[in-house]
């Protein structure tokens, strides 16, 4: 929790507009640049930094700006309430119950600080250096490598003969053949159911009258088939049908 | 060798600042641009010929052309700086049909093809099976228009590993083996994209408009 | 001096090669790329020692950045070249700082940048030197959030003239001194004297949150 307060702190508040930051309070890339500037006038390494000098530096350069009556960014308010509150508390009589410590809290924007103007120091050395295109130059017109692309065709045997069996069966007219099943045409039908009543007089299922087979399908058609041939020779008078409702068995007897 | 030391004497200073210049330089630059880099009284002719004799034996040259001064690499070694890199691609459906139809029928004229095909092929086409050299050019049909004919090459047989082009299978063979069963044919009219594809060529194909 | 005598012996054609590929490029090669073009059986590595070399003294120097060579001339005669030549367009502070974080850091994520600076990145910051060729993205850190990191490329080594990261001025101290480490690892590896004697776990109060 100590530890969670202690990064939210320093954690500066970020919604900040740079170009008005620019405009109110100088050259300043928020608080924390500030004070690395204010620390460097103190002409001393920053590890001998005194954080106090250096709060009392920034909490005037604040007063400062605010008599010029600058608007400042809130950050940068925030950052001198805080070191204010830091400021008393290194000063006043150490207070065990104070966690984490005033002392920590220093330690942690020294370190913070320092690191700022490692990098710093690091960007001036970077671009200090002899640069490529400023400093020394490349060719400017190479003549340059040409990487000529010579293609590999690919393509087997099937693919040609499957692809010639395409073309000849697009450019021929396609005869359609419809493969031989298993039915029983109404023709067959109508003269099995004929022969079948024969002069049966006895009203019969009409699934008695079908032939057996184990192909379901065939047996399906033949139910269609023969139904159809009983209509039809009910039609034409030769038999007579019965059937008490819709789903029940269907009785066939001759006429 | 003189050019692996520190040079500490003006002229070698010279002479580097010259080369560095034209190095840099976008375009062969004349004596007079080059000392207007180095420096008026610095002899840049003598730098020049110091230069010249030094890289002469080198992978790049200083050569001058028309009074200007630049260095180029050696003519001699022009055949390594173009790398030839191998891709295999596929062959499209247009050229595998293209290709079969020149087997099938060959030696076959253009029209030939697009009537056995049924749609135009275009140029592009038959450019890639003779690149690919499966293809050639079979002379002319002694016919009105004289139109060229293709044949396919003994490279064609070698890729296919056909001994001859009997080798081929017939219609029969094709239909026995199913290459020709009509539910093929359905199936790619429900592959859309490809027939997108083909139309797309048929489009890029001016000369037939 | 034998560069001056027409080559007649394999290496010295070896060398010549690779000085003609380098210098012909338009961009720094790998001795892979280098390969490439002068053929696999090629020692391009003792070619490239051979070239630095001769080329050590010269108006022109041969340079290794990143494991990528280019002819470059010589930071000797800056003075000369940079006449007439525009400025590259100049890098703000934050662009500044935010590459040298980069590279010292690298692979970085931008919440860290932020923590080093002190401020949000605004918006242009890291285009500018992604656009500049100088900042990539590194892949992304497993952890919550998974952020995206970045980190430094070989344009930026050769822009800089570094051969490698261990080049940059300086990083050897700043990583001896901890100045690259986060800061709570650089406090926890500090010993405070009165953090024994003193800390005693106590409810911690949030009135300065």
């Amino acid at each position: 929790m100590a530890e969670q307060l202690v990064i939210d702190a320093f954690e500066l508040p970020k919604a900040v507009d740079e170009d008005r930051l620019t405009v109110d309070v100088g050259s300043w890339e928020g608080p924390l640049d500030l004070l690395l500037a204010l620390a460097r006038s103190q002409k001393v390494d920053l590890r001998e930094i005194s954080i106090l000098a250096l709060v009392d530096q920034y909490l005037a350069f604040i007063n400062d700006a605010k008599a010029l009556k600058l608007e400042l960014a809130a950050d940068y308010l925030v950052m001198a309430a805080w070191l204010a509150y830091l400021k008393s508390g290194l000063l006043l009589p150490k207070d065990p119950e104070i966690e984490p410590s005033p002392e920590e809290l220093a330690m942690r924007l020294q370190l913070r600080l320092e690191r700022l103007n490692a990098m710093r120091d690091a960007g001036a050395r970077l671009m200090g250096r002899d640069r490529l295109g400023r400093d020394v130059f490349a060719r400017p017109a190479p003549e340059g490598l040409r990487v000529v692309r010579k293609s590999l065709w690919d393509a087997n045997l099937f693919e040609l003969i499957q692809a010639y069996g395409h073309v000849k069966e697009r450019a021929e007219p396609p005869l359609h053949i419809v493969h031989q099943r298993n039915v029983l045409t109404l023709e067959e039908a109508i003269a099995r159911v004929s022969r079948l009543v024969g002069a049966a007089i006895e009203w019969t299922v009409i699934q008695r009258f079908l032939p057996e087979s184990d192909d379901p399908q065939f047996r399906k058609s033949a139910l269609a088939s023969s139904f159809l041939a009983t209509l039809e020779l009910a039609r034409q008078g030769k038999i007579a049908l019965k059937q008490a409702e819709a789903f029940a068995p269907l009785y066939v007897r001759a006429a | 060798m003189t050019d692996q030391l520190p040079t500490l004497d003006p002229a070698a200073d010279v002479t580097r600042a010259v080369e560095a210049t034209l190095f840099a330089a976008a375009e062969p630059l004349s004596v007079q641009d080059i000392a207007a880099y180095v420096g008026p009284d610095i002899d840049v002719k003598a730098a020049l010929a110091t230069l010249t004799n030094l890289y002469a034996s080198r992978g790049v040259n200083l050569v001058e052309r028309g009074g200007k001064w630049h260095f180029q690499t050696a003519s001699d070694l022009a055949h390594i700086l173009r790398r030839e890199r191998e891709e295999t691609r596929k062959l499209s459906r247009a050229g595998i049909e293209t290709l079969a139809i020149i087997a099938y029928h060959e030696p076959v004229s253009r029209a030939e093809i697009e009537a056995i095909r049924g749609v135009q092929i275009s140029k592009g086409t038959l450019d890639v099976l003779m690149e690919a050299g499966w293809v050639r050019p079979a002379g002319r049909r002694e016919t009105p228009g004289r139109p060229l004919t293709f044949a396919t090459t003994p490279a064609f047989l070698a890729h296919f590993g056909l001994e001859t082009r009997r080798d081929l299978p017939g219609i029969d063979d094709l239909r026995a083996a199913g290459l020709l069963d009509p539910v093929d044919l359905a199936f790619e009219a429900m592959e859309l994209p490809e027939t997108g594809a083909e139309a797309e060529e048929l489009e890029s194909d001016d000369d037939h408009a």
